[in-house]
């Protein structure tokens, strides 16, 4: 289920890029994408009944069944990837801000007027 | 030094070090750039793991001849530009230091996630020299649609990770042998679409303009040649060599490449600035680039990238350079330019030629060479219309030349005096690399067999045919 | 009607999503993964290189890889690399953030004086939050987290002193020397290994037994090395972004 | 002395005119005299090469009959023109560069002409074209260069896809191995021979191909028509040549339709070629730049080369070759000729001359002679050849492409008579009163080219009696010529009695002129018009619109220039549409194409 519900947010991000004019709507909507792609991402490594990668006192056993830790440590590298490209992404929109004293696409105008 | 991590991990070194030393910077880069070329000559082919684990589980860097060739290429072609545009460099020395770096991974990278991670290092590194130009709404384009397009290329490798448990590139290829690959359509052409994005291929690559036409010397012909070509031969790698593409797939790609080089071309034919023209007449390359690899042709397709790369490297720095001193790159207000700055018309002229694929330039050894694949595949209609596009660049290359050498109105005879009032400085670092450049483009369309001998002993490996790519999976050194 | 037409559109790209995912028979359902297909069945038994039956919580000892949390073995040890590259990621974006807000003038967006409970509260609170995080990535094999959660801890704890303290504000330069000496040396670790054993970013030091503080290897080192510099770069991008334009 | 360093030397002495002008422009322009002169008499006295094989490179030669010749007009009109490159060297804006692509693009069209191979024919080809290209842009006109670019590379990529088809299919580049396997395979053929043939029908300038050589030939450098229009032209006539001669047409087209006894395919392009010579004399008639004028003559003249190749028999390949010299000669010839007034005057328009035959009789008397032989007016040499190829297509029975001929001929007259009546007959306008007469370093190449049309004219066996030779390589009937009779399935020309029938009546003509009262010169400004004085007595000068009546018999024709025009604006309207539709500023834009695109191939490609 969580798995549908991942996609559905990819989606749901993509509807907000195509429709949002406002940068930092923008911005949010590529978020909320990259949220549904890093729930997708963890939900393929998990298994039904397994637990947590982590060897404890508990779980002490690596014959115990555990969820996939690789697509974890692949989310890990997505997310902060995804905290780099947010944080320039901010910048520019500030930067745009600045120069054009507007944050909606269309008022900032097109390919053939600056 | 034999091991390949080197290429990617010094430039980085001195990347975190140039924060460090401030006012070093300019030479950092440089000492990178010339270690990455020193380098490329004395690494040796094989499979390199990182941290010592084994291929499929570990990640490891694969140097064989089709990456050979590739970071041998566009180490030289940094260093080269870098060089030409020495005075633009100090600001941005961090970032191409980084660039660098991230250039040499996806180049020797055998992991498709590690690819992605170092297909995002470059692309920020992207995003911030195209802010050089202060056209802010181009970068923040560039920046949005390159990261959907890396997002949805980490979907795709992540619903490939989930049918075959890997990520390494040779396991998923010699898995995808014995899979029914039509059933991949949704996965490969949503990385696919991650690739085309960074790859300019229409309809994927909106920012293109944008960026291309406002870029500087630098960051024109850094993006054109460096980083246009990394991609392609990733693109080559991961789609021509990895995954096993079935045919719908492959006739699919073929589509989007042949209207991506017809687009192109007949987008640059309407255009008058010089950077727009060169900029749509990448994206045709990449266009053409794209759609042989497809096809199956590595050879012929890595001559044709080459040619592409090395020329628009020529051509972006000087489209560059006019436009930050001229004001404005439009032909029509630059007629006559080259009468001044006859060295720089001529490397200008000479990489149009090459471009265009005309006989004593290398362009005309990659063209036919390409031709002969295609004809050898049965591929008439995609050559065709290959040549077709060689028409319509002909074209407006040649429009382009005349109107940059030959000023005069019409009816009366070319002279001196219609020359433009604007003035272009070349300074020597940019005449001497240009000018090298052309003349390695005449050496090697005269005499191919030097070029063939020497840079492609290599040859043997591209020639080969190989629909899948494989290696030993090893590990050492 | 515009996003009617989106809704349509993407309503019938997600179905095609679905049914290209779903109908491929290869494609494990939610939850059915069997590890044995996939890669990460060795990391579990950390076999990669030496063929191991079972690891046991405190028993076994100088495996290949000594961390108890799988995760941080896949990201320090056996995806190492990508992890430098997450790093460099976070670095190339806080120095384009600095590129484009850095050259802005380096005063506060709302110039105010903190008050007297934020100040006490933060000199306060600062080395326990500080302290959890170096707890965070100096555990990072054996407990959930690790580098990055540390750090980024760490640079909540800064920004609450940058909040509170003005003259805490003018030393934030040693950040960045802060963020070059951690990368740097994260890279020479890397070429150690290289040069010691012939692998980049290998694993040189002896592992001990599982569980133990001291057992992983260079795990700890690298997370100390990532937390600082994940802290200082967050830290370099929120400051960057606390400036204010200048009238030029 | 070999070939190959016949070639060598070309290319060298193309780098060594480059070096030379360097330091002395006008030392530069006369060591391309020089050297295309020593290339010359290289080529004249190396005749027994033929046969000879070699390489340079990866590039093959074999010195074939035909190659030979072809190879000598070539040479022969680049070092005539030579000569006049001394006086442009000044008014050209890249003079060591001009010298450079002169005798650069020379050296192409000789290892062409040798090629043994196709590459090796294709590479010359291109260069041969790039290197003209930007020669063509220091005239007049910039979009003439592009222009003649595009039209060339729709040739020349038509015929690079043969050739590699061609190769794929018979696994050889070699010019006389390669297209053997056709002979049994008439529909591979057919697509073959159209696709190869193009470079040839837009070099020699076919309809609808021919729009470039007016714009090209009339705007060049002055120094460059000459060898445009003589030289390059006849490339053209080669490839036609390799694709009926080499490429065993006849043989592959035995079994398909034949209209009049000729495969359709040929004669196809026989109609096209009937069609360029009736559009290249209409349009000659209208033109008031002589350039132009003499660039549509080209065209029509193509027309008979094209058929008479075409046809591969006896009499009308070799009137074809033979024509192939005699329009070189007198082309080259009309168009020194006008350099040479141009230098003078700095015009080409008939309307703003008149009267040159005042000023420059030499350069009236080569013009005279050469335009007859353009029109094939007897005794010149362009009258034997012509008659030639129309007593070929009469023995054939071809009508309509005889028709077109006689049309040709009789069109001629026409546009021979108005530069002849407008330029150099007639008042001589005032500003003109001064001006010299031309150099006598200019007189040389226009002396020896126009006394070659009238020697070759009366003693046609010897350039006969080579073409003969060919004839008799490539494996068809030689010509038959004994003496200077020729003799032809229906006719029997002997040229020496209309020489003297001419020389009688020229000579009777003068007497009379001489006889008669002299007419008395009126001066361009001595004329009014009740009583009021007139400023632009050139309006009245009889060359101005000289033949308005005729001309608006087709004032409304349709053109292949606006096709081609209209094709331009969609080509660049469809480019600002692709801009518009894929290239923005906004994100969504893209996003959307990406989605879209995503959903429609997931629609073909994924299993419900």
């Amino acid at each position: 289920m969580i798995q549908y519900v991942s996609i559905v947010l990819m989606l749901i991000g993509i509807y907000g890029l195509l429709i949002d004019r406002n940068i930092i709507k923008i911005i949010v909507a590529l978020n909320i994408f990259e949220v549904g792609l890093n729930i997708f991402i963890v939900s393929v490594g998990f298994v039904s009944g397994g637990v947590a990668p982590i060897l404890t006192s508990v779980n002490s056993n690596s014959a115990l069944i555990y969820v996939d830790p690789l697509p974890q440590a692949l989310v890990l590298t997505s997310i902060v990837i995804g905290l780099g490209t947010t944080a320039l992404a901010l910048a520019i929109a500030r930067k745009m801000y600045n120069a054009y004293n507007s944050l909606d696409l269309d008022e900032i105008g097109g390919m053939d007027n600056d | 030094m034999t091991n390949p991590v080197l290429l990617i991990v010094v430039p980085l070194l001195l990347a975190f070090l140039s924060v460090a030393l401030k006012n070093n910077k300019k030479q950092l880069l440089f000492i990178a750039a010339v270690f990455n070329v020193v380098g490329v000559f004395i690494i040796e082919n094989g499979s390199y793991v990182i941290g010592g684990f084994r291929a499929p589980y570990g990640i490891n860097l694969n140097l064989d001849a089709y990456s050979h060739l590739a970071v041998l290429v566009i180490n030289i072609l940094f260093l080269l530009i870098i060089t030409m545009s020495n005075e633009k460099t100090k600001e941005f020395s961090t970032v191409l230091l980084v660039a660098l770096a991230g250039l040499n991974g996806m180049l020797l990278t055998g992991d498709l996630f590690n690819l992605f991670v170092f297909l995002e290092i470059v692309s920020i590194t992207g995003y911030i020299l195209s802010t050089e130009s202060k056209k802010y709404k181009y970068s923040f384009n560039y920046l949005i649609l390159g990261t959907i397009g890396s997002g949805l290329y980490l979907f795709g490798l992540i619903i490939l990770y989930a049918i075959f448990g890997s990520l390494n590139m040779a396991d998923i290829s010699f898995k995808m042998l014995s899979y029914d690959t039509g059933k991949l359509v949704v996965p490969i052409f949503l990385m696919f679409i991650g690739l085309a994005v960074e790859a300019k291929l229409i309809p994927f690559n909106g920012w293109v303009r944008g960026v291309y036409g406002n870029a500087n010397s630098l960051i024109g012909s850094l993006f054109a040649s460096v980083y246009a070509g990394t991609i392609l031969f990733v693109f080559g790698r991961v789609f021509g060599q990895v995954l096993v593409l079935s045919e719908y797939l492959v006739a699919v790609f073929v589509a989007i490449g042949v209207i991506t080089l017809i687009a192109g071309e007949v987008a640059a034919f309407s255009k008058n600035k010089i950077r727009e023209i060169l900029l749509f007449s990448s994206i045709a390359q990449s266009g053409l680039v794209a759609l042989l690899f497809v096809t199956g042709l590595i050879f012929p397709t890595v001559l044709q990238l080459l040619n592409n790369i090395i020329t628009k490297a020529v051509m972006f720095t000087i489209a560059g350079k006019i436009s930050d001193d001229a004001d404005t790159d439009e032909a029509d207000k630059l007629k006559g330019i080259f009468a001044n700055n006859k060295i720089i018309g001529v490397s200008f002229t000479v990489s149009a030629l090459s471009l265009i694929g005309l006989p004593l330039f290398y362009g005309f050894y990659s063209k036919i060479n390409l031709l002969l694949g295609l004809f050898s595949k049965i591929n008439y209609f995609v050559a065709a219309f290959i040549l077709l596009a060689t028409i319509i660049e002909g074209a407006y290359f040649i429009r382009l030349l005349v109107k940059l050498w030959t000023p005069g109105e019409e009816g009366k005879e070319s002279n001196i005096k219609f020359v433009t009032d604007r003035k272009v400085e070349f300074d020597f670092n940019k005449k001497v690399i240009a000018f090298m450049l052309s003349l390695i483009i005449l050496l090697a369309g005269i005499s191919p067999s030097l070029v063939k001998t020497n840079l492609f002993a290599m040859n043997k490996l591209l020639n080969e045919e190989n629909p899948s790519y494989m290696f030993e999976l090893k590990g050492g050194m | 009607m515009k996003r009617i037409a989106v809704i349509i559109l993407l309503g019938v790209l997600g179905f095609f999503i679905f049914s290209g995912i779903y109908s491929n028979e290869a494609f494990t359902e939610f939850g059915n993964v069997d590890l044995n297909n996939r890669v990460s069945n060795k990391f579990i038994t950390k076999s990669v290189t030496d063929e191991n039956d079972i690891v046991e919580f405190g028993k076994s000892s100088n495996l290949e890889t000594g961390s108890a949390n799988y995760v941080t073995s896949i990201v320090v040890n056996y995806r190492s690399f990508d992890t430098l590259g997450e790093v460099t990621v976070l670095f190339i974006s806080s120095l384009g953030v600095a590129l484009l807000l850095g050259t802005l003038g380096g005063k506060l967006t709302h110039k105010y004086r903190a008050n007297f409970i934020l100040r006490v509260g933060a000199k306060t609170i600062f080395p326990l939050i500080a302290l959890t995080g170096i707890y965070i990535f100096i555990h990072g094999h054996l407990t959930p987290g690790g580098g990055f959660p540390g750090g980024s801890m760490i640079a909540s704890a800064v920004l609450l002193l940058y909040l509170a303290d003005e003259n805490f504000r003018a030393k934030m330069s040693s950040f960045k020397l802060a963020e070059s000496f951690a990368g740097s040396l994260y890279v020479l670790i890397g070429i150690f290994g290289l040069l010691t054993s012939g692998y980049f970013l290998n694993n040189f030091m002896n592992t001990g037994v599982i569980g133990d503080l001291f057992s992983a290897g260079i795990i700890p080192i690298v997370y100390v090395l990532v937390g600082l510099k994940v802290g200082s770069e967050l830290t370099g991008i929120i400051t960057d972004f606390l400036k204010v334009e200048v009238d030029e | 002395m070999d070939f190959n360093a016949l070639i060598l030397f070309m290319v060298f002495s193309a780098v060594l005119s480059y070096l030379v002008s360097k330091s002395n422009i006008k030392l530069g322009a006369y060591s391309t005299i020089l050297f295309s002169l020593i290339s010359l008499i290289i080529l004249f006295l190396g005749r027994n090469n033929i046969g000879n094989e070699f390489s340079l490179l990866y590039m093959n030669f074999r010195v074939t009959a035909i190659g030979w010749y072809f190879s000598l007009i070539m040479i022969l009109i680049y070092s005539m023109t030579a000569f006049f490159n001394p006086y442009w060297m000044e008014k050209i804006l890249y003079p060591s560069s001009y010298n450079f692509l002169y005798l650069f693009s020379l050296a192409a069209t000789v290892g062409l002409f040798f090629a043994a191979d196709l590459i090796t024919l294709f590479i010359f080809w291109e260069v041969v074209v790039w290197s003209s290209t930007f020669i063509v842009p220091l005239g007049k006109s910039r979009k003439a260069a592009v222009v003649y670019f595009t039209i060339s590379s729709i040739g020349s990529m038509a015929t690079l896809f043969a050739i590699m088809f061609v190769y794929s299919k018979s696994g050889t580049f070699d010019i006389n191995e390669a297209f053997k396997f056709l002979a049994s395979e008439p529909l591979t053929a057919t697509f073959v021979f159209f696709t190869f043939i193009t470079a040839g029908l837009t070099k020699i300038g076919i309809f609808p191909f021919h729009i470039w050589l007016p714009l090209a030939h009339g705007n060049a450098p002055h120094t460059f028509s000459p060898v445009l229009s003589g030289g390059l032209v006849k490339m053209g006539a080669f490839i036609a040549y390799l694709s009926v001669g080499i490429l065993p047409a006849y043989k592959a087209f035995s079994t398909s339709m034949t209209i009049m006894g000729i495969p359709f395919q040929i004669y196809l392009l026989m109609v096209l070629g009937a069609i360029s010579i009736v559009v290249g004399t209409l349009m000659a008639i209208k033109q008031d730049d002589v350039k132009k004028l003499i660039a549509y003559s080209s065209v029509a003249n193509g027309g008979y080369i094209l058929i008479g190749i075409l046809m591969m028999d006896q009499v009308t390949f070799a009137g074809s070759l033979m024509h192939i010299f005699n329009h070189a000669i007198a082309s080259a010839a009309a168009f020194l000729t006008i350099a040479a007034i141009a230098h003078r005057t700095k015009t080409t328009k008939i309307s703003e001359l008149g009267g040159m035959i005042h000023k420059m009789p030499v350069s009236y008397v080569v013009y005279l002679i050469s335009i007859i032989s353009l029109a094939g007016i007897p005794p010149m040499g362009g009258f034997v050849s012509k008659w030639l190829i129309v007593q070929g297509l009469a023995s054939k029975g071809l009508i309509f492409i005889a028709f077109a001929a006689f049309f040709g001929s009789i069109g001629s007259f026409l546009y021979v008579f108005r530069p002849l009546a407008g330029l150099f007959l007639g008042q001589l306008a005032p500003k003109y009163e001064n001006i010299k007469p031309s150099t006598l370093v200019m007189k040389i190449p226009m002396v020896i080219l126009a006394s070659m049309s009238v020697f070759f004219g009366i003693f046609p066996k010897y350039l006969l009696e080579t073409i003969g030779e060919i004839q008799t390589s490539i494996g068809i009937d030689p010509i038959m010529i004994n003496g200077d009779t020729i003799t032809t399935i229906n006719g029997v020309l002997n040229t020496n009695k209309v020489a003297a029938i001419f020389g009688f009546g020229f000579v009777i003509s003068l007497m009379i002129f001489l006889v008669l009262p002299k007419s008395r010169k009126v001066g361009l400004m001595d004329t009014y018009t009740s009583a009021e004085f007139i400023y632009t007595p050139e309006l009245y000068h009889y060359a101005n619109s000289f033949y308005a009546p005729f001309e608006r018999l087709y004032k409304n024709h349709p053109s292949v220039e606006k096709f081609l025009g209209k094709f331009a604006v969609k080509t660049e309207e469809l480019g600002i549409l692709v801009n518009s539709l894929f290239f923005s500023h906004k994100p969504s834009v893209t996003v959307l194409w990406v989605m879209a695109i995503a959903t429609l191939i997931f629609l073909g490609g994924v299993d419900i």
